[in-house]
C-alpha cells in the first residue's frame, strides 16, 4: 500500500492538483513515526512511510494546514475520516483545501505494548504473517501480532471511511465492536470501586496535556484551561480534585463530538485510559438519545445540540446500575 | 478598588424579626470592599431609596447591594434609585434575604448567618459587575402582514391607518382568505361578502398598504425593529400593472375542465381565471397546470383577446426583498383532510359534504347560484344530517385534540338557514356538547331549535352508507332517548376540524417562533401577551394562533396591530443589555452556541483577525445580535472554548457567587 | 567494594524504610515503572528506568510557596516552610543522577532556592550502575558512563550481589548505615558485568551521536536554522517531553483561592505550551516553531553557555519513548547537524 | 357500588373509563346495539360509576360481537368493547365455571348467526 | 461513611429566574420551611448552568448541588431546559462513573406555582446529603475547612 501511496501522493503533486501531502514521515528506529507535511516527490521517496507503526491521526494538523494556501493531499484511515469529517462540520476543515485519500487502517501497533514484554534495545520490528519478528541488540525475539496491538486499533468500531475523494485499497463496513465492553464493566461495578478505579488511574495524570493536544476534538483557539479568564484555568495536578476536574470537562467538552478515535489513550505517558470517559458519554447519549456516531456526515445535529420533549430525566442515572 | 455600599432591610418586622440585621450589616461591613454598610426600617420606601442615593454620592460607591425582598420585587425599584444618583443600574445587586431566609428560618442564629452568606454572595457579586448599557436599534417603520384573509386585512388595514406602511403577503391569487368563501356569518345572519369585500378593496385602495398577491415569503432575516425579507413572488403569467380584470380571457379560455378550489372543487373554472368576482387584486392568473399554451406550447387564446397585452407566458417567479420593522402572522386555517374517516364516506360519497362545501352550495355565487341542491344529482335534499366534532376533540392521530370552536355556531347557522329556505327540509344535528360561548350565542342556537325547529340529538353518527336508491343511510346513537336511531338522509354535512395552514410550520422556522404540537403559533404569554410571540417584533393574528370565530379574529387582528403599531411608533427599541456576547479572539466558529439558540440570535462572519506576527488570518466567529438575544445563556455551555459569556450573569459572577457560599 | 547478597537486598530495604523514607522504582502496571515509598513486600522494578524521571523529589510538580490568610479586610502572609526529613532513594541510573547536578546549577545558585536546597540536603541517591541498556539511551553523548553512576552512592549489579560504593560525605554515612548488612566482596565479576554493559553502549543505534557541533557558541548557526519549521510542524505543542525530562526545570507561580485564603503554589510549566512566555504585552514566542527552538536550544546551545558547556540533556531518551509524534532532541541534533 | 370489582374491571380491560367525553360514537356504530339492554357507552359510563353489578347480570354481556367497531371509531381511544369484556370476564370468574360448553354451541346455531359471532362465541364463552 | 452528628452540609441550589427562583420566592410567601443549608443562585434560565460550576462548588466545599428549571415544556426562553436535561443527564452520568455519589446531584423542575415543591425538595434533597456525610470524593482538600 506504501508504494501506491506514494505513487499517488507524486502524481497529485506533479500534476498540481495539491501543493503538500500529510503523511508520516520515517524516524530514527522503526517505531518513532512523526506526522509530515511533504512538499516534493525527492522528500517523498526518502521519507514518507505508512506501516504498522502509522497510527497518528493527521486530521488535527487540517486545521492548520487548510488556513494555508493550496490544497492538501492527506492519507486518511477509515477512523480519522471521522475526525476529518467532524471537523469539516464545526468549520474548522475548509473541505476544498483538502484531496482526501482514504487508506486501509490497522491494526497498527504498540511500541509500549512490545516494550512491556520486556523486550529491549529494539532495532527493527517486521510482521512475519502475524508474528512478530523483533530484532534487538539483545537477540531476536518473537511475539503474537495481536498481542502488540494498539487497544485503540483492537476495538475498531468501522472500517468504512465516511468521506474520501479517492480510495487506495477496499472500503470496510462499520463494525460490531466490543468497544464499550470495559465502560459496562465499570458501570457493574459498586460506586465506591469505580470510585477507587478512577482515583488509581486519574492520579496518574501529570498533566502534560497530550490527550488535548492530541485530540482532533480539541481544537479550540484558546482552551478553557489555558485561559485565566474561565475561572478552572489550570496547569497542574495540584489537588486530586484538579485531576478529575481537567479529564471530566474535557470529556465533557467532547461528548457528541468525540469520534472515539482513541488518540487520547495512545498518546497518554501514563497510559490512562482516557477514551473509557468518552466512551461513557457515547454509551450514554447512544442509550438515552439514540445512536449517534460524530463525523459520520457533516450535517446531522450533535446530541448535545439537540433534543426532544421526551427525553428522559436525570433520574435516570440514579435509577440504573449499581450505586 | 471597589467601594461597595451594603444596605440592610428590616422589612418592618418581616426581615428583621427572624434576623438580626444590625449583626448582617455589621458583618459585611468587614468584607473586602465594602465601605458602608447600614440597615434601615424599610429600605424601598422614599426615605429608605435616598439613603442609598446619597451613599452613592457621598461615598463614591462602584456597587449597592441591597440585602432585601426578592429581586423580583424590588430589584427595578433600587436600580432605578442607583441611577438617579448616577451609577450605573447594573451595579445593583440584591441579596434575597426574606422570601428566601426570613420567611423560612425560625431560629433566629442560622437565619442570620444565612442571610450574611447570602449577603456575602451578594458582594462577590457585585465586585465583578460591570456597567451595563442597554442598546438601542432602529426600527424601520414597515410592517409584513403574512397572510390576506380577514386577520391580515384587518391587521393591515389598522397599521395603514396608524400611519405606517404595510405589506400584505398573500399566497392566492386575491386575498379575502376563507371568509371570502363563508356564506353567512353568525349569530347575526349577514352576508360575508357584504362585509368583507369593503374591506378588501379597502386595502387595495389605501396607499399605505401593498398587496403581494399570488406571493410567498422565501426568507427571513433580522430581529426586531429591522427584519429583512424576501418575498416571492410566483409567476402568475399576467402582467398585474397592465391586467384590467375584464375577464374576457376566463370566457375564451378552451380549457375549462378545471376544478374550482375557490368553489372547493364543486365546479369547474377555466385555466386562466379570477378566483371569484369581487377578487382583489382583481387580475387574472393562469394556472400552468392546466394552460394548454404553457404545457404543450399550442393554444394563446388568452393573449390574442386581452386587448390590454397582459398575457406574459415567459414570466418568471421573482423575488423582491424588504425590510421590515415588524411581522405579523395571519396565516390563518383549513379544513382537515377526511380521508380517513371512512365511517363517514365522504370519499365515496358526493352527497357527503364538509361545512365549508356546504357554504359554497348555498352561496349565491357558489356553483348552484344558491339554490341547495346536491351535488351527486342536484335534487333538492329533504333530509339534512349535520356531524359534529368530525376530527376534533380526538385522541387519535386521525384527528385533532382541541375542540375546533367555530363549528357548533356554524351548525347552528346552516341548520337555520336550510329550515328558513327550504322548510320542507329536516335538518337534524349530531351533537356531543353545544358550545355556544359568546354574545348572542346560545340565543342563536335556541333559536335554531325553538325558532325553526331543528332536530338536535345528543349523540354521535358512527356509520353513514351510501345506498343504492341515492339515499343515504346514517346510523347514530341518540343518548338520551338510549336507542340507535337510522336516519334515511339525502346529504350528511360534517363538521370538520379546522387546522393551521400547511405553510406555517416552515414559516414558523424561518421567524424563529415557536408552535405547539398543533402547528399553532405560541403565545408569548397565554394570558397577558396573547397576540405576541415569544420572538420580538412577531406578532399573531386570527386562527394560526388558535380556533377562532369572526369577532375574535377581528380583534387580535386589531389587537396585533396595535402592538406592531406601539412598535413602529418607537424610533429604536431598547434591549435588554443581559445578553451574550463572543470573545472574537477565542470563538472556534464551531456553530454549537448557534444551534441551541432558540432565537436565531447568532449568526458567523468571516472577520479578519491581525495576527501577533503581523499577519492577518480571515477566521469564522460568532457574533451575537444583541437586539435578538434573550440571554437565557444556553450559548454559553453550548461553547467549548468559553468564549461566550452572558453580561450580568458571567462565568466569573457565578463562581465568585459559588465561592462565596461555599467558603 | 562492599555488597550484599541480592537475597537479603529486601531486609536491606526494611531496614533502610524503618529509619527513613525510603523510595524505590516498582512496577505499576507492565511495562511502566515509578518510584514509589518502600513498602515491605514491594518488589524492584525489571524495567530499565522510570517513566517518570527522579527529579520529582527535589523538585516536585506542584510545590506549596506561601499561603496568605484572609478574614474580612485583613491579610496575613504565613511563611510555611519546614525542615523535610531525610530519604534515600534507591536505584537511580546515571542519567537521572547527572540530571540533579544540571538542576543544582540551576537551583542553587545564587539567590539559592531554599525549597530545593532543603529536599537535596536531605536526600541520598543511590544509584544502580545499567546493564542493559534500551535502544533510547544516549547517555553517552553527553559524557555519562552509565556503569559508574554516580549519586551519593553507586551501586552496582553482578548477577548475585549487589555493591556499594560511596561517592560523597553523605553517601559515607549512609553506607555506614547499612555497614551491618554488608561485607566484603570480590569485584572481579563486576568487571566483567562492566565491559560487557560498555560493549553493549557502543553498539547501541545513537551510538554514535556526538554533541561535537553543539554547544555555546553556536547560537548564530542554529537560531535562525531553516530545520526548524519542518521540525516543529508535527509538534502538538503539549508538555510530554519536558515533564518525563529529568533536567527541565521551568516552573509557573500561581494563587489558589481556597476561600479561606490563598495559597501560593508552584508547579512545573512548559516551554512548549502556547501561554509560557506569555506577558502582559502578549507572547514574544509566537507560534510553535520558537517554543520549539527555544527547548533545544536551551538545552543544546544555551543551558551550555552559561554553565561551563555542560549540555541540557543527559540522554535518558525518555523523550524519545514517551513524545506523542516521536519527534525528539536526537531527531533536532542529526537534522541541525546535517546542516 | 363494588369498588374491587371496579378495580378490577379496569385493571383487567386496561381501559381508562375517564376519557370517554359522552359523544356516544360507540352506540352509534355498534351493530348489536339493539340486541343490548345496555349500551357500550352505557358500559363505560356505569364502569365509571362502578355499577358492575347490573352490567354483569345483564345479557349484554354476551351480546357483544367482539367486533372492535367501537374501539375503532373512539375518538377518545377508549375502547369500550374491551370494558364489555372486561365484566364478562368478572362474571365468568364469579360464577366460576364456563358459560357454555363447546358441545352446546350446534344446537344454538341458526343460519342468521353470523361467522364471526360463532368464533367469538367460542373466545368469549370458552374458558 | 461515618456520619457526623452535627454534620450541616453547603448545598449550592441554581434556580432559574423566571420559574424556580420564582417558586422559592413563594415557598417563602407561605412560610414554607425548607433547611438553612440550601443558598440560592439565580441564573436567568437553568441552561445557564455550566458544569463548571457544579466542579466548582464541590471543589470549594459544597455536599450537594441542585439545579431547579422550569418544567419542559414551560421554559421563558422556550428550549432551554430541554438543553440542560440532556447536559445535565450526561453530566450527572459521567459523575456517577466516577464513582461519586448519586445523591449529592440532582435536577428538579419547579414552577412559580410550587413553592411547596420546592420546599419539600428542598428538604428531602439536604436530608439525602446528610445522609451521605461530608463530600470527600470530589472535594479539594485544600479548601477544606480546619
Amino acid at each position: 500500500m506504501q508504494e501506491a501511496m506514494i505513487k499517488r501522493a507524486k502524481e497529485l503533486l506533479a500534476d498540481g492538483s495539491v501543493d503538500r501531502v500529510i503523511g508520516w514521515k520515517r524516524g530514527e528506529f522503526t517505531y518513532d513515526i512523526t506526522p509530515a507535511v511533504f512538499t516534493s516527490a525527492e522528500e517523498i521517496d526518502s521519507d514518507f512511510v505508512c506501516d504498522d507503526f502509522t497510527a497518528a491521526n493527521v486530521s488535527k494538523y487540517l486545521v492548520k494546514e487548510t488556513q494555508k494556501e493550496g490544497k492538501v493531499l492527506a492519507f486518511l484511515k477509515p477512523c480519522d475520516t471521522y475526525s476529518f469529517n467532524q471537523l469539516v462540520k464545526e468549520h474548522r476543515i475548509d473541505r476544498e483545501k483538502v484531496y482526501v485519500i482514504g487508506i486501509e487502517g490497522g491494526p497498527k501497533l504498540d511500541i509500549e505494548k512490545i516494550k512491556a514484554k520486556g523486550i529491549t534495545g529494539i532495532l527493527s520490528v517486521k510482521n512475519e504473517d502475524y508474528t512478530l519478528r523483533i530484532e534487538t541488540i539483545y537477540g531476536t525475539q518473537t511475539m503474537p501480532f495481536y498481542e502488540a496491538v494498539l487497544d485503540k486499533c483492537a476495538s475498531c468500531k468501522s472500517k468504512k471511511h465516511v468521506v474520501f475523494d479517492e480510495l487506495i485499497g477496499e472500503d470496510g463496513d462499520v463494525l460490531d465492536s466490543n468497544r464499550f465492553e470495559m465502560v459496562e464493566k465499570l458501570e457493574n461495578m459498586t460506586s465506591q470501586e469505580r470510585f477507587d478505579f478512577w482515583r488509581d488511574q486519574l492520579s496518574k495524570c501529570i498533566r502534560c496535556n497530550a490527550c488535548r493536544n492530541v485530540c482532533p476534538a480539541c481544537t479550540c483557539e484558546n482552551c478553557v484551561f489555558d485561559n485565566p479568564k474561565s475561572g478552572i484555568d489550570n496547569k497542574a495536578p495540584a489537588d486530586s480534585f484538579e485531576e478529575n476536574m481537567f479529564h471530566i470537562i474535557r470529556a465533557f467538552h467532547v461528548a457528541g463530538r468525540c469520534t472515539d478515535c482513541g488518540e487520547c489513550s495512545r498518546v497518554c505517558p501514563q497510559h490512562i485510559p482516557l477514551h473509557l470517559l468518552n466512551r461513557k458519554f457515547i454509551k450514554d447519549i447512544n442509550e438515552l438519545y439514540g445512536e449517534y456516531q460524530a463525523g459520520a456526515d457533516t450535517t446531522s445535529r450533535a446530541p448535545l445540540t439537540d433534543y426532544t420533549k421526551d427525553d428522559c430525566e436525570p433520574s435516570v442515572v440514579h435509577e440504573r446500575g449499581v450505586e | 478598588m471597589q467601594r461597595i455600599g451594603v444596605f440592610v432591610c428590616h422589612c418592618g418586622t418581616n426581615i428583621a424579626a427572624t434576623v438580626d440585621v444590625k449583626a448582617v450589616a455589621e458583618a459585611l461591613g468587614h468584607e473586602p470592599g465594602v465601605v458602608i454598610s447600614q440597615d434601615y426600617q424599610y429600605m424601598c420606601s422614599e426615605s429608605g431609596q435616598e439613603l442609598v442615593k446619597n451613599a452613592i454620592k457621598e461615598q463614591k460607591l462602584t456597587g449597592v447591594v441591597i440585602c432585601s425582598c426578592s429581586p423580583r420585587m424590588h430589584e427595578n425599584t433600587f436600580r432605578k434609585a442607583a441611577a438617579s444618583a448616577g451609577l450605573n443600574p447594573y451595579l445593583v445587586e440584591i441579596a434575597n434575604i426574606r422570601e428566601q431566609c426570613s420567611w423560612i428560618h425560625k431560629d433566629i442564629a442560622t437565619a442570620t448567618e444565612k442571610a450574611i452568606i447570602l449577603g456575602r454572595t451578594a458582594v462577590a457579586k457585585v465586585h465583578l459587575n460591570t456597567p451595563l448599557n442597554s442598546m438601542e436599534s432602529p426600527v424601520v417603520k414597515r410592517a409584513l402582514v403574512i397572510g390576506g384573509g380577514i386577520a391580515g386585512i384587518q391587521t393591515a388595514l389598522d397599521i395603514a391607518e396608524a400611519g405606517f406602511d404595510v405589506d400584505i403577503v398573500e399566497k392566492q391569487p386575491t386575498i379575502g382568505g376563507k371568509m371570502a368563501q363563508i356564506d353567512k356569518t353568525f349569530p347575526t345572519l349577514d352576508c360575508a361578502a357584504c362585509i368583507l369585500t369593503p374591506k378588501m378593496v379597502e386595502a387595495s385602495q389605501n396607499e399605505r398598504i401593498t398587496i403581494h398577491s399570488f406571493s410567498e415569503v422565501a426568507d427571513v432575516k433580522g430581529f426586531v425593529g429591522n427584519f429583512t425579507v424576501k418575498i416571492k413572488k410566483k409567476a402568475r403569467f399576467v402582467d398585474e400593472t397592465k391586467c384590467t380584470g375584464c375577464g374576457l380571457c376566463t370566457e375564451k379560455c378552451p380549457m375549462k375542465k378545471v376544478p374550482n378550489e375557490f368553489n372547493m372543487g364543486l365546479d369547474n373554472r377555466s385555466a386562466i381565471y379570477i378566483p371569484f368576482a369581487q377578487a382583489v387584486p382583481k387580475v387574472a392568473t393562469i394556472d400552468p397546470n392546466y394552460c394548454m399554451m404553457l404545457k404543450t406550447g399550442k393554444c394563446g387564446v388568452c393573449s390574442k383577446v386581452c386587448s390590454a397585452g397582459a398575457i406574459d407566458y415567459k414570466q418568471q417567479d421573482t423575488f423582491i426583498e424588504q425590510q421590515y420593522g415588524a411581522i405579523v402572522v395571519a396565516t390563518g386555517f383549513n379544513p382537515i383532510n377526511l380521508d380517513k374517516y371512512d365511517e363517514f364516506a365522504y370519499n365515496q360519497c358526493p352527497d357527503v359534504v364538509t361545512s365549508l362545501e356546504l357554504e359554497r352550495l348555498m352561496n349565491a355565487a357558489g356553483p348552484n347560484g344558491g339554490t341547495l341542491l346536491r351535488p351527486s344529482d342536484k335534487t333538492h335534499p329533504h333530509t339534512i344530517v349535520f356531524v359534529q366534532c368530525v376530527g376534533s376533540r380526538c385522541d387519535d392521530e386521525k384527528g385533532k385534540p382541541y375542540c375546533s370552536k367555530i363549528c357548533c355556531m356554524y351548525t347552528a347557522k346552516h341548520a337555520m338557514l336550510i329550515r328558513e329556505k327550504y322548510p320542507d327540509t329536516e335538518v337534524y344535528v349530531f351533537y356531543i356538547d353545544v358550545r355556544t360561548p359568546g354574545k348572542n350565542f346560545d340565543e342563536f342556537y335556541r333559536r335554531a331549535v325553538e325558532q325553526y325547529n331543528v332536530h338536535y340529538i345528543k349523540g354521535m353518527v358512527g356509520k353513514v352508507t351510501p345506498k343504492s336508491d341515492g339515499k343515504i343511510d346514517v346510523q347514530a346513537s341518540d343518548l338520551l332517548a338510549n336507542e340507535q336511531l337510522h336516519i334515511n338522509a339525502d346529504m350528511v354535512v360534517l363538521a370538520a376540524a379546522i387546522e393551521p395552514d400547511k405553510t406555517a410550520r416552515p414559516l414558523a422556522t424561518m421567524l424563529t417562533t415557536q408552535m405547539d404540537t398543533n402547528d399553532f403559533f405560541t403565545e408569548a404569554h397565554p394570558k397577558l401577551r396573547p397576540v405576541e410571540s415569544a420572538t420580538a417584533g412577531i406578532f399573531l393574528s386570527g386562527a394560526c394562533q388558535g380556533p377562532k370565530d369572526i369577532p375574535e379574529t377581528v380583534a387580535q387582528a386589531s389587537a396585533a396591530a396595535a402592538k406592531a403599531i406601539g412598535l413602529l411608533c418607537k424610533n429604536s427599541i431598547t434591549c435588554n443589555p443581559c445578553v451574550a456576547h463572543s470573545d472574537e479572539l477565542m470563538c472556534n466558529g464551531c456553530s454549537s452556541c448557534e444551534k441551541v439558540c432558540p432565537y436565531g440570535a447568532i449568526t458567523y462572519i468571516d472577520k479578519e483577525f491581525r495576527m501577533p506576527d503581523r499577519t492577518t488570518k480571515v477566521r469564522r466567529v460568532a457574533s451575537v445580535n444583541p437586539a435578538v438575544c434573550q440571554g437565557c445563556g444556553a450559548c454559553t455551555v453550548a461553547c467549548p472554548s468559553g468564549a461566550m459569556d452572558l453580561s450580568g450573569f458571567s462565568n466569573s459572577q457565578i463562581m465568585a457567587e459559588v465561592d462565596a457560599i461555599c467558603k | 567494594m562492599q555488597k550484599i547478597s541480592k537475597a537479603k537486598l529486601y531486609e536491606l530495604f526494611d531496614d533502610i524504610a524503618s529509619k527513613q523514607t525510603l523510595y524505590i522504582p516498582t512496577d505499576r502496571e507492565a511495562g511502566a515503572a515509578e518510584y514509589r515509598k518502600y513498602e515491605s513486600g514491594m518488589k524492584l522494578t525489571k524495567e530499565l528506568n522510570t517513566v517518570r524521571s527522579a527529579k520529582d523529589f527535589f523538585f516536585p510538580q506542584t510545590e506549596n510557596l506561601a499561603e496568605f490568610k484572609i478574614d474580612g479586610k485583613n491579610i496575613e502572609v504565613r511563611d510555611i516552610r519546614e525542615e523535610c526529613e531525610d530519604f534515600v532513594i534507591f536505584g537511580v541510573r546515571a542519567c537521572d543522577a547527572k540530571s540533579f547536578t544540571i538542576l543544582d546549577k540551576v537551583f542553587l545558585c545564587e539567590p539559592v532556592d531554599s525549597f530545593y536546597k532543603n529536599r537535596r540536603d536531605h536526600g541520598t541517591v543511590v544509584t544502580m550502575a545499567c546493564k542493559r541498556p534500551a535502544e533510547t539511551c544516549f547517555c553517552k553523548t553527553f559524557g555519562i558512563d552509565p556503569t559508574v553512576p554516580g549519586g551519593d552512592v553507586s551501586c552496582f549489579d553482578d548477577g548475585e550481589s549487589i555493591f556499594f560504593l560511596a561517592n560523597t560525605d553523605k553517601g559515607e554515612k549512609f553506607v555506614e548505615s547499612i555497614s551491618s548488612f554488608l561485607e566484603d566482596g570480590d569485584t572481579d565479576k563486576l568487571m566483567e558485568v562492566q565491559t560487557r554493559a560498555r560493549e553493549i553502549m557502543g553498539r547501541l543505534p545513537l551510538a554514535k551521536l556526538s554533541t561535537e557541533n553543539f554547544g555555546g557558541d553556536k547560537l548564530n548557526e542554529y537560531f535562525n536554522s531553516d530545520k526548524w519549521a519542518e521540525l516543529s510542524e508535527a509538534c502538538l505543542g503539549c508538555g510530554t517531553c519536558t515533564f518525563v525530562c529529568p533536567t527541565c526545570q521551568c516552573y509557573d507561580i500561581k494563587d489558589f483561592n481556597t476561600g479561606h485564603g490563598i495559597k501560593r503554589f508552584r508547579c512545573w510549566d512548559s516551554c512548549m505550551y502556547s501561554d509560557f512566555t506569555k506577558m502582559a504585552h502578549g507572547n514574544p514566542r509566537l507560534t510553535q516553531l520558537e517554543r520549539f527552538r527555544q527547548r533545544f536550544m536551551h538545552k543544546l546551545v544555551y543551558f551550555p553557555a552559561n554553565n561551563d558547556g555542560e549540555f541540557g540533556c543527559v540522554g535518558c531518551g525518555r523523550c524519545l519513548a514517551k513524545c506523542p509524534i516521536s519527534m525528539n532532541i536526537v531527531k533536532v541534533m542529526k537534522a541541525l547537524e546535517a546542516k | 357500588m363494588n369498588k374491587n370489582l371496579k378495580e378490577q374491571v379496569l385493571r383487567s380491560s386496561g381501559v381508562n373509563v375517564l376519557k370517554c367525553m359522552r359523544c356516544g360514537k360507540c352506540s352509534a356504530t355498534c351493530p348489536s346495539y339493539d340486541e343490548m339492554e345496555y349500551h357500550p357507552h352505557q358500559f363505560v359510563y356505569m364502569v365509571e360509576k362502578g355499577d358492575i353489578e347490573t352490567l354483569m347480570k345483564s345479557e349484554s354481556i354476551y351480546k357483544c360481537l367482539t367486533c372492535f367497531a367501537c374501539v375503532e371509531r373512539c375518538p377518545r381511544g377508549v375502547e369500550p368493547a374491551k370494558v364489555v369484556e372486561a365484566v364478562r370476564l368478572a362474571a365468568v370468574r364469579q360464577q366460576g365455571g364456563n358459560h357454555l360448553e363447546p358441545t352446546d354451541i350446534p344446537a344454538l346455531l341458526d343460519e342468521d348467526l353470523p361467522q364471526q359471532a360463532i368464533v367469538t362465541a367460542m373466545r368469549k364463552y370458552a374458558k | 461513611m461515618q456520619v457526623k452528628e452535627n454534620f450541616e452540609p453547603v448545598i449550592v441550589a441554581f434556580c432559574c429566574n423566571w420559574c424556580s427562583y420564582a417558586g422559592a420566592d413563594l415557598s417563602g410567601t407561605n412560610r414554607l420551611n425548607y433547611p438553612t443549608n440550601v443558598k440560592i443562585i439565580r441564573v436567568p434560565c437553568s441552561c445557564r448552568v455550566n458544569p463548571m460550576f457544579i466542579l466548582r462548588a464541590f471543589q470549594k466545599g459544597a455536599d450537594g448541588v441542585i439545579i431547579c428549571g422550569c418544567h419542559p415544556g414551560d421554559c421563558h426562553y422556550t428550549s432551554g431546559n430541554y438543553f440542560t436535561r440532556r447536559r445535565i443527564t450526561l453530566l450527572y452520568s459521567m459523575l456517577d462513573f466516577l464513582g461519586i455519589e448519586r445523591n449529592r446531584t440532582r435536577l428538579e423542575w419547579v414552577s412559580a406555582a410550587e413553592g411547596a415543591k420546592f420546599a419539600a425538595t428542598m428538604q428531602q434533597f439536604t436530608e439525602d446529603v446528610k445522609a451521605l456525610g461530608p463530600n470527600r470524593r470530589l472535594e479539594d482538600l485544600r479548601c477544606r475547612k480546619q
